[in-house]
This record gives C-alpha cells, sequence and structure tokens, in this order.
C-alpha cells in the first residue's frame, strides 16, 4: 500500500513506533488502593464492596443501600461537583442483581473522574440522585425507559424516549432487537385494537 | 362560544397551554414544547422528547465495532465526524492502540472543520428564529465547502463515516490540504461579515441580553457542557482538560462568556470557529507523513472492561461509554448526549420569560434531535 | 450611556452597517446551481450507487458480514471447473442482492472486499437515486446491479463487459495506484 | 367633455378599475420583486422557472391560490372567519382612492384637456388615510380569534397592540408635516412642497424617520413581523388561513406597503415632484413623467421595505412596546413641538 511507502526507513536497532506493535490491551486491576478510592472508604465506610480499575478508569462498586450516602458525600465532600453521565447495562445471567446502574462522576479541581456502580435486582428500587445532581433526572428517567429500573424518591419518573403505553425495556437484553408488537392503537378507526404499524417492523 | 369556555385546560387561571412542536417551525426537529402561558408569559416549560428515538443504542449492540461507526453518524448529524472521533477513540483506548500521528492530525482538522460547520447551522438557524434571516444563506454558503471538502476526503457530506478503530481508512487526496487551507484563510472574514450584521445590531442584542440567564454553579448542577457552560463562565473543555488525538501540541484557547445569557453563548461560539480556524491552520502546518492507519487486528476485539471515552462535540461534551464482554460486539455503548442533557435546563432558563425568547433559548442550546432521542 | 455610544444609537450606525453587508451580497455571485441542468460533478470518492463485478467477486461473503444493517443478501453453490486440466472446486455466485432502500452508503462493504480491484464500490459518481416504487425499483439483484441505467465503470478501470479480462493484470495496473484502493 | 355623466360616473369607474387592476397586479409583482430582492441578498437566484427569468411566477401562485382548497377549521367562528380577510383587503384597496399618483396630466395627449391621474382629492385626504387603514386591524384580530387556534389568536393580540401603539406616534409625525403644509389634503401638501421648494423630508428628517418606521410596524413587517413571526406563531394570525382567503390577507399586506410608501413618499418626498422642484437649472429632469418620479420614489420605499427584511431580526413584543411608547412617541412629541416653533418663527402656514 502506498501509505507505507511514505514511512521513513527506521534504524534496524529503533523501536516500532507504537502505532506499528500489536497493541497490547490494558488490563483490569483491583484498586482498593487506589486514592480515589480510599476517599471514600474513609468518608462512607463498608460502602465499597469492590473497585476496578481500567485503562486508568476507576470504578467503584456500591452497595445498593448506601449509593444515595456514597454520592451525597461525593459531592459534598469530595467535591464531586459534575455527574457527566448516569446510564445503566443489563448482565440478566448474574445473581447478584441484573443491572449495573453507573454513575460517572467529574471533579474540577484535579479534573477526575470516578465512575460508581450499583447493582441492582430486577424489580428493587434504587434510591434517585436527582437530590443530589439536578442533571440526573432526565438521565434516570432514560434508564427507567430503557431498563425498568426503578428510582426511588424520583420526582418524575416517566418514560422519556418511548412513549407512554410502551411496554417492555427497550435496552434489556432480552428486548427482541426486532421490537415487539406494542398494540399501540395508533390509527384506531384504521388499525384494529393490537394492529397497528409494529415497533421497530419491516416499515414496508 | 360555549364550547371555548369548556375546553380552556385551566378554566379558573388567565393560564394557557400550548403545544411547541412537534411540528413547528423553531424547534429543530421534532420536540413538543408543552408551554404554560400567563399572557405571553411563560410559566412553566416541558419539552417532550422522542419523536425521533430509533433505538441507536440497541442498533449498536448488535453491530461490530466498525460497524457501529455509521450509526453514530446519524445521531448528531450536524457533527458526524465529532460522533466518529467519540466513538473510535473510546474502542482504540479499551483495545490499548495508538493511532499514527498522521490519522491523529487528520482526525483533529475533520473534527474542527466539524466544529465550525456545526457553529455555522447553529448561527444560521438561531438568527433566523430571532427573525434575521439573511445570515442562513450566507452561513450555509460556507457550511457547503466544508461539506465539499468532507466529500473529497470520504465521499459522503452528512453522514461521514470518516474514521475507524485504529486510524484512518484513507489518505488526504492530493491538493485537499491546500483547499482546506484556502477555505480557513478566508474564514474569518466570513465571520467578520456575519459579526457585522448581528453583534452590534440592536435588535440582536436586545433580544439576546438577559435571555436564559444561568449561573456558573447552576450550570454545572444542570450538567451543561460545552457553549453553554463555557457562556457562563466556566473554563472547561474536554480538549484542555483531557487532551485527546493531538490537542495538546496544538495552541488554542477557550472562550468563555462573563454572563451566561444568550449574546455570551453567540460571542463564545464566533470565537470558537475562529480558535477552530487556529487549530486548522496549525494541524495543516504540522500534518506529518506517515501511516493513517495503526497495526490492528482485522476483527476488532477489546478485552472484558468498560470505559468512557469524551470529546468536546460542537454542542458540547460527547462521551461514549462502552462495556465489552470481549466479543466482536459491544456488549453496551451507550451515549452521553450533549443536547439531550443541556436540553433538560431549557425549563431553568426559559422560566419568567416571553415566548419569544424561548425560542431563542432553544436556539441557543443548539440542540440536534438525532442526538438527543437517538 | 458614552457620547459615542449615543451618537452611534441615534444615527443608526448598528443598523447600518448590517444593511451595507446585505446591500453588498446584493451584487455578489450567487450561488445557487440550477440543478437539472447543470449538474456538479461528485468528488472521486463521492459514494453513490453500486457498482458490482461477478467476474471479480470471490465470494468470500464479507461485504456482507461488514454491512452494519446486513442489507448484502449472497447465495452460492460450489461447481466443479476445470482449470488448466485439474478439476476444481469453485464457488460460484446464485444471488447477490443489495436492498438499496434500506442502504446508508456508509462504504463500509467495498472497505471490506478484499479483491483488487474492489468487486462492490460506490464509487459510480450516481446520485440521482430515486424510485417511484422502493420496493420493486430499489432491490437491486446482481444482473440490475452490474447493468443498471447510467452506471459508470469504477474509476480508472476498464469495465469487465467491455470486452477486457476481469482480471487482467495489465487493466488493473493501468488504474492509478491512488485509485486502486482509494 | 361632453355629457356631465361621463365626467361624473365613466371616467372615476375607469379609473376605479384601472387602479384596482394595478394595485392588485403590483401586490402580486411586489412578492416577485421582494423574492427576487431578498434572493440577491442571500446569494440566491430566486423564482425563475415560471415563465423568463421567473416573471410569470406571481400569476402562477394566484393561479395555485384559486385552485387550492378552501379550509375552515370546524371549530372556527365561521362568518367572522370568512370575513376578516375582506375586512383587512377592503380598506387597504380604497386608501388607493385619495393618493395622488400625479399632476394632472392629458395622458400624453390623449385627451383633449388634463383631468388628475387619482381618483379623487377630498380635503381631509390623510385623516381618510389614517382613519381607514386603521379599520384594517379588525381583520386581523378578527381573524385571529376566529381561527380558535393559540397561535392565531396571539398574533391577532400582538397585531392589535401593535398597531394602536403605532398609530399614535404615527400620527404626531403627520401633524408635523401638516403644520408645515397647512392643509389635510394630499394634492395640497404636495403643491405646498413645491411652493416651500423643498421637500419636507429636509425640515422634518426626524418626522420621517418615525413616519418610516411606524409604517413598518403597522404593515407587520420585518423587524416588526411579531403578529405572523414565523419563528414564534408558526404563521400567527393567518395560521389557519389557506387559498384565497390566505390570499386576500396577502394582498393586503403588499397593499398596505404601497399605501405606507405612497403617502411617505406624498408627505415627505413631494409626491410626483422631481427633486428640488424650484430649481431651474434641474427643469431637465421635467423631461420624466410625474408618475414616474412618483413610482420611483415608491419603488425606493419598498425596497427597503425588502432590505430591511432581509437585514434585521426582530423585536420581541415588549420591546416593540416599549419602542414604540418609550421612544417613539416622546421624541416624536418633541418633534412636532420643534417644527410648530419653526413654522411660527418661519412665518407660519400659508
Amino acid at each position: 500500500m502506498n501509505e507505507q511507502q511514505n514511512v521513513p526507513p527506521q534504524p534496524p536497532e529503533a523501536p516500532k513506533p507504537p502505532w506499528e506493535e500489536k497493541p497490547v490491551p490494558p488490563e483490569s486491576r483491583d484498586a482498593r488502593e487506589h486514592e480515589q478510592v480510599r476517599e471514600i472508604a474513609a468518608i462512607v465506610p463498608d460502602a465499597v464492596l469492590e473497585a476496578v480499575e481500567f485503562a486508568g478508569q476507576v470504578t467503584v462498586t456500591v452497595a445498593r443501600e448506601r449509593i444515595l450516602d456514597v454520592c451525597r458525600a461525593c459531592k459534598e465532600k469530595l467535591e464531586y461537583k459534575f455527574l457527566v453521565d448516569l446510564t445503566a447495562v443489563d448482565w440478566p445471567e448474574r445473581p447478584e442483581g441484573r443491572f449495573d446502574v453507573v454513575y460517572w462522576l467529574h471533579r474540577f479541581s484535579d479534573s477526575r473522574r470516578l465512575r460508581l456502580k450499583v447493582r441492582v435486582a430486577d424489580g428493587v428500587e434504587v434510591s434517585s440522585v436527582t437530590g443530589v445532581w439536578k442533571v440526573s433526572n432526565w438521565m434516570e428517567r432514560e434508564a427507567f425507559d430503557m431498563f425498568g429500573i426503578y428510582f426511588a424518591d424520583h420526582p418524575n419518573l416517566e418514560r422519556i424516549l418511548t412513549w407512554e403505553g410502551f411496554s417492555g425495556h427497550p435496552l434489556r437484553k432480552d428486548f427482541p432487537i426486532e421490537g415487539i408488537d406494542t398494540g399501540a392503537a395508533i390509527y384506531p378507526d384504521v388499525y384494529p385494537p393490537g394492529g397497528g404499524p409494529v415497533a421497530g417492523g419491516e416499515g414496508e | 362560544m360555549g364550547n371555548l369556555e369548556a375546553t380552556r385546560p385551566f378554566p379558573d387561571s388567565e393560564e394557557m397551554e400550548i403545544s411547541f412542536g412537534p411540528q413547528h417551525p423553531a424547534t429543530h426537529g421534532v420536540l413538543r414544547v408543552m408551554v404554560r402561558v400567563d399572557g405571553e408569559k411563560i410559566v412553566d416549560a416541558k419539552p417532550i422528547i422522542g419523536y425521533l428515538h430509533r433505538g441507536t443504542e440497541k442498533i449498536f449492540e448488535r453491530e461490530t465495532y466498525n460497524g457501529t461507526i455509521p450509526h453514530t453518524d446519524r445521531m448528531d448529524y450536524t457533527a458526524a465526524a465529532t460522533n466518529n472521533q467519540a466513538l473510535v477513540g473510546a474502542v482504540e483506548r479499551m483495545m490499548g492502540v495508538t493511532v499514527p500521528p498522521r490519522a491523529a492530525y487528520i482526525r483533529m482538522i475533520l473534527a474542527e472543520l466539524q466544529r465550525i460547520a456545526s457553529h455555522t447551522i447553529w448561527l444560521g438557524t438561531h438568527a433566523l428564529d430571532i427573525g434575521a434571516q439573511t445570515p442562513f444563506f450566507y452561513t450555509f454558503q460556507e457550511r457547503e465547502t466544508i461539506l465539499d471538502l468532507y466529500e473529497e476526503y470520504c465521499g459522503a457530506r452528512l453522514t461521514l463515516n470518516c474514521m475507524r478503530v485504529g486510524g484512518q481508512p484513507f489518505d488526504l487526496p492530493e491538493g485537499w490540504t491546500g483547499r482546506c487551507g484556502a477555505f480557513v484563510d478566508q474564514l474569518p472574514a466570513r465571520i467578520a461579515e456575519w459579526e457585522r450584521l448581528l453583534t452590534n445590531n440592536r435588535i440582536w442584542k436586545l433580544r439576546t441580553i438577559g435571555v436564559g440567564v444561568i449561573s456558573a454553579a447552576n450550570a454545572i448542577e444542570w450538567g451543561l457542557t460545552g457553549p453553554p457552560l463555557r457562556g457562563s463562565g466556566v473554563k472547561w473543555d474536554i480538549r484542555k482538560v483531557f487532551p485527546y488525538d493531538r490537542y495538546d501540541e496544538v495552541d488554542f484557547e477557550i472562550p468563555i462568556g462573563a454572563n451566561g445569557d444568550t449574546y455570551d453563548r453567540y460571542l463564545v461560539r464566533m470565537e470558537e470557529m475562529r480558535q477552530s480556524v487556529r487549530i486548522i491552520k496549525q494541524c495543516l502546518a504540522k500534518l506529518p507523513d506517515g501511516p493513517v492507519m495503526a497495526k490492528v487486528p482485522k476483527v476488532i476485539k477489546p478485552p472484558k472492561g468498560e470505559f468512557y471515552f469524551s470529546v468536546e462535540g460542537p454542542k458540547g461534551e460527547l462521551g461514549f461509554y462502552a462495556v465489552s464482554d470481549g466479543s466482536t460486539n459491544p456488549y453496551r455503548l451507550h451515549v452521553r448526549p450533549a443536547c439531550f442533557i443541556n436540553l433538560q435546563a431549557l425549563p431553568e432558563l426559559v422560566r419568567g420569560h416571553l415566548i419569544a425568547d424561548m425560542i431563542a433559548v432553544i436556539g441557543t442550546l443548539d440542540i440536534v434531535l438525532g442526538e438527543i432521542d437517538r | 450611556m458614552s457620547l459615542w455610544g449615543f451618537l452611534t444609537s441615534v444615527l443608526q450606525i448598528d443598523l447600518a452597517q448590517g444593511l451595507s453587508v446585505t446591500g453588498k451580497f446584493f451584487f455578489h455571485r450567487k450561488a445557487t446551481i440550477q440543478y437539472p441542468e447543470v449538474r456538479p460533478e461528485p468528488a472521486g470518492r463521492f459514494r453513490g450507487m453500486f457498482g458490482f463485478s461477478e467476474e471479480r467477486c470471490i465470494v468470500c461473503h464479507i461485504c456482507a458480514k461488514a454491512c452494519p444493517i446486513d442489507i448484502i443478501h449472497i447465495a452460492d453453490h460450489f461447481e466443479e471447473v476445470e482449470v488448466d486440466g485439474k478439476k476444481k472446486k469453485k464457488k460460484v455466485l446464485d444471488r447477490y442482492d443489495i436492498d438499496v432502500k434500506r442502504c446508508m452508503f456508509c462504504g463500509l462493504c467495498e472497505e471490506a472486499c478484499p479483491t483488487e480491484p474492489v468487486a462492490i464500490w460506490l464509487t459510480t459518481k450516481s446520485y440521482e437515486t430515486a424510485a417511484y416504487e422502493r420496493n420493486e425499483q430499489l432491490y437491486f439483484d446482481k444482473e440490475r446491479l452490474q447493468n443498471w441505467e447510467g452506471v459508470k465503470p469504477y474509476p480508472g478501470v476498464v469495465p469487465p463487459n467491455m470486452g477486457q479480462m476481469p482480471n487482467d493484470p495489465t487493466g488493473a495496473s493501468s488504474a492509478g495506484p491512488e485509485e486502486q484502493k482509494r | 367633455m361632453g355629457s356631465p355623466w361621463i365626467a361624473f360616473l365613466v371616467v372615476p369607474l375607469v379609473k376605479i378599475v384601472v387602479i384596482l387592476l394595478v394595485v392588485i397586479l403590483m401586490a402580486a409583482y411586489l412578492s416577485y420583486f421582494e423574492r427576487k430582492i431578498l434572493a440577491y441578498m442571500q446569494i440566491r437566484i430566486g423564482p425563475n422557472r415560471v415563465g423568463p427569468r421567473g416573471w410569470l411566477q406571481p400569476i402562477a401562485d394566484a393561479l395555485k391560490l384559486f385552485v387550492k382548497e378552501d379550509i375552515i377549521p370546524s371549530r372556527a367562528e365561521k362568518f367572522v372567519y370568512i370575513v376578516a380577510p375582506a375586512l383587512i383587503t377592503a380598506p387597504a384597496l380604497v386608501v388607493f382612492s385619495v393618493i395622488p399618483f400625479g399632476a394632472d396630466t392629458t395622458f400624453f395627449g390623449l385627451l383633449k384637456q388634463p383631468i388628475p391621474p387619482y381618483l379623487t382629492d377630498i380635503n381631509i385626504g390623510i385623516l381618510f388615510i389614517l382613519g381607514v387603514s386603521s379599520v384594517g386591524v379588525y381583520g386581523v384580530i378578527l381573524g385571529g380569534w376566529a381561527s380558535n387556534n393559540k397561535f392565531s389568536l396571539m398574533g391577532g393580540l400582538r397585531s392589535a397592540a401593535q398597531l394602536v401603539s403605532y398609530e399614535v406616534p404615527m400620527g404626531f409625525s403627520v401633524i408635523a408635516v401638516l403644520l408645515m403644509a397647512g392643509s389635510l389634503s394630499m394634492v395640497k401638501i404636495v403643491e405646498a412642497q413645491k411652493q416651500a421648494g423643498v421637500w419636507f423630508i429636509f425640515p422634518g428628517i426626524v418626522a420621517f424617520f418615525i413616519y418610516f418606521v411606524c409604517g413598518i410596524a403597522e404593515t407587520n413587517r420585518n423587524p416588526f413581523d411579531l403578529p405572523e413571526a414565523e419563528s414564534e406563531l408558526v404563521a400567527g394570525f393567518h395560521t389557519e388561513y389557506s387559498g384565497m382567503k390566505w390570499a386576500f390577507y396577502f394582498l393586503a399586506e403588499y397593499a398596505n406597503m404601497v399605501v405606507i410608501s405612497s403617502v411617505a413618499t406624498v408627505l415627505f418626498l413631494g409626491g410626483w415632484l422631481r427633486p428640488f422642484p424650484n430649481v431651474a437649472a434641474l427643469a431637465f429632469l421635467d423631461v420624466i413623467p410625474p408618475f414616474i418620479w412618483f413610482a420611483a420614489k415608491v419603488g425606493f420605499f419598498l425596497f427597503c421595505y425588502i432590505w430591511f427584511r432581509g437585514t434585521f431580526p426582530r423585536y420581541r413584543f415588549d420591546q416593540l412596546m416599549a419602542l414604540g411608547w418609550k421612544v417613539l412617541l416622546p421624541v416624536s412629541l418633541a418633534n412636532l413641538l420643534v417644527v410648530a416653533l419653526g413654522v411660527l418663527l418661519m412665518g407660519g402656514a400659508r
């Protein structure tokens, strides 16, 4: 390929530049001794269940009952003023609880980020953090809409991206990718109830 | 008019509920805002979204990693290059791939061009919302040149699909850098022209100064990113804080506003365009030779783990949270959409203003419904 | 308000500035392209309608796998062919269909194609793909992919149905190296 | 002229028909020129498909509007909904009866004795114009209300407030001219400018400015196009209108623009007079007939209208009110005082 021709001939002893090596994927490490984790453990003792570092990002798994305490402590004592992202991941086979609710916090003082994680079983409520960060309102609504995770004390836990009355939670692993017949009576005078355009159908 | 009386939503109050959109000239797509107004004064606003929901995150889960890239084009369709950049950045870091410097520079050029293109759309539509129709055509004329550059580079104008995990799919075509350089050289004069139309105009100032004010602390609380956050005076830019690609090798400023109103956000974006021009000029000058694709395996298979990577998109922080189970398909690929989170602050920004101000605020948040609804 | 500010306000300088810009553009060269009469030529890498060459295709299914939305449908069978006196099994294409109406023209199939030059390409510079009926007219089988109206050859390559051997080395090398693999 | 019947009945009838046709055609072609000029300012070329260079575009538009389905919303107040477009169009056309398009003319020797090209010259012409044209606001308010649409209603209300507020400074700026002219008759005002030897724009520059700003506001044009602010109220008071009813609103808007421009021409730019009508050195300009002078001046104003539309953003509702009541009204009052003093010192009105 002509792209390689442009590369200046390397002296044989020089190491290859990193983009010509086979990439070395990062590995997960236990991060209980990581500075950010120890800060949390010092303020909220026995909340941290597990801590992992992967590619420089620290993930702290927190007990479900303690998440509100941890978040509040993170915001008020540890200066994590900015909730960047909140989402969920579905692991249907996992015994400790099906869902991971993932919080991704940012601290302006030293530009560090921290991921908190809670394991939630299906149908179990997790405390809403809207009281801590206002921004989490729509993010939690989205997680509810997409995964069916209930957030306790959320001011307005409604579906946000799908319509009211949609049955099912699309991002669960058991939700078929072709979509489901939602039975939505979109044009009640044209289609019989339960008929009508099928969500995610061929659209023919 | 007995029947009118009966259908009033608030029979005892002077308030009226107006459904703005989803088919409305000023909602930038299919945004619907339920506004409760007292006369013309907004008591409360409730954005209703989801009309453009396509289940992009669900679709991601069935694609290979490179196959997700075309789908990201369709999220923020005014800034496909930055979407690509965020996605491939996340996967590359999970795999430990180092992008060759030439590819990184090409990415920066593409991303900054995209920022200019996105801001030109924003300026055109924002001015159109406020009633000035002509800037729209001037800005689109410049955007057209950017799209031509994209077409020459990757063959598409809007849905670019112009980055791959590990580098760039193609090298720059012959003479592209010259044309790109010529374009960015003449752009500051065009920006000055747009500013002559608007910046000092008394009507523009009346319409934007003091409208949609949000304080810095409040902006952080509401998770605003990008120009809305910088307009409030927070010096915050992913390109500086977590430099990706080769942003640490180029020199640029982060413009910030003082008052956090619509006018400040306007000035911030205008200055950002100039800074982008500056970055592109430096990139073109520094553009190294070499391969554009790193040595990556044919089948992209990141190890088990999770990674969040964000870039400074034109609308704000655009992040991709990738969870891999070690297979060829992403187990979960979540997007942190900047517009979605910026739009959330809309009720906060418009409460107590007039309806006309809401239009200005929707414009200044620079939302793209494709990214909000995904 | 300063005196200067007051003066500019009374003399409407700010408004006059804006008027001068629009007034200047009144005499500017117009940007409109009179489309049906003037047809802009797309750039060389422009991803437009598909071109396909059955002779070059080695039936490896890689394009179908690369397609993010699975619109390439391929079916094949093995045939005994005699090459240089030796019997060989060869894959023969039965069906190569592209559901163009769902295509998003990402170009991943072309990038994935291992043949040289590629057997499926989008650089036909044809962007007028509208049709009145999408299920029939925008579903291309392999005959139509090779012979659709207005199909243009892959840049720099003489189309195989014009009398040249498909994998003729001279024919392949006559294409510019830049255009070979994009 | 033989029988007095001809002078009394036939001549005005012919004039009415001609003026009506001209005004309606003008409104149609004003839309064409607006689109063309806007397009040229926006580096496009505008309509160019119907007829040579798009010259037949207004005709095609009118035809399209004629054959379009005429929708009346089921919840609309039917009678008012139908009457409202007529209520705005009729005054806009009536006003043309008193606008002096030119001096008495024989139409290039066609007639034996010169007759005035305008329909009539009543001695309270300008009062008539102000009075009749303010009836038009009913069309907007009632149309907005009768559509039973919230956007229409808000457009109608905005329009009502806007028209009422801007009538006042407009009236004061007109009074300044009347003080200088000493007459309410449109023809007399032009003749007064001929006597004075100077267009009233020079002594009345402030009045002129106020008049023109108010005129733009009265016709709901950019930057004061709040009643039909597209990005806010979809289309304002005529959101629900379609077909010919919408065409009437459209016609009225453009006819009103012509009215405002014509009145501005008469009041401030000396009507059909050439520049500096008493300077003999410029007498060669008289080869251009008065009507052309008038048309050129009106055309200039109309161009300004379109130019403004192409350049300025839109005011907000409260800012518009503030501008009308807090800026234009005091300034027009002060200007009236100054002009009155000036007239007094210079020897009074004739």
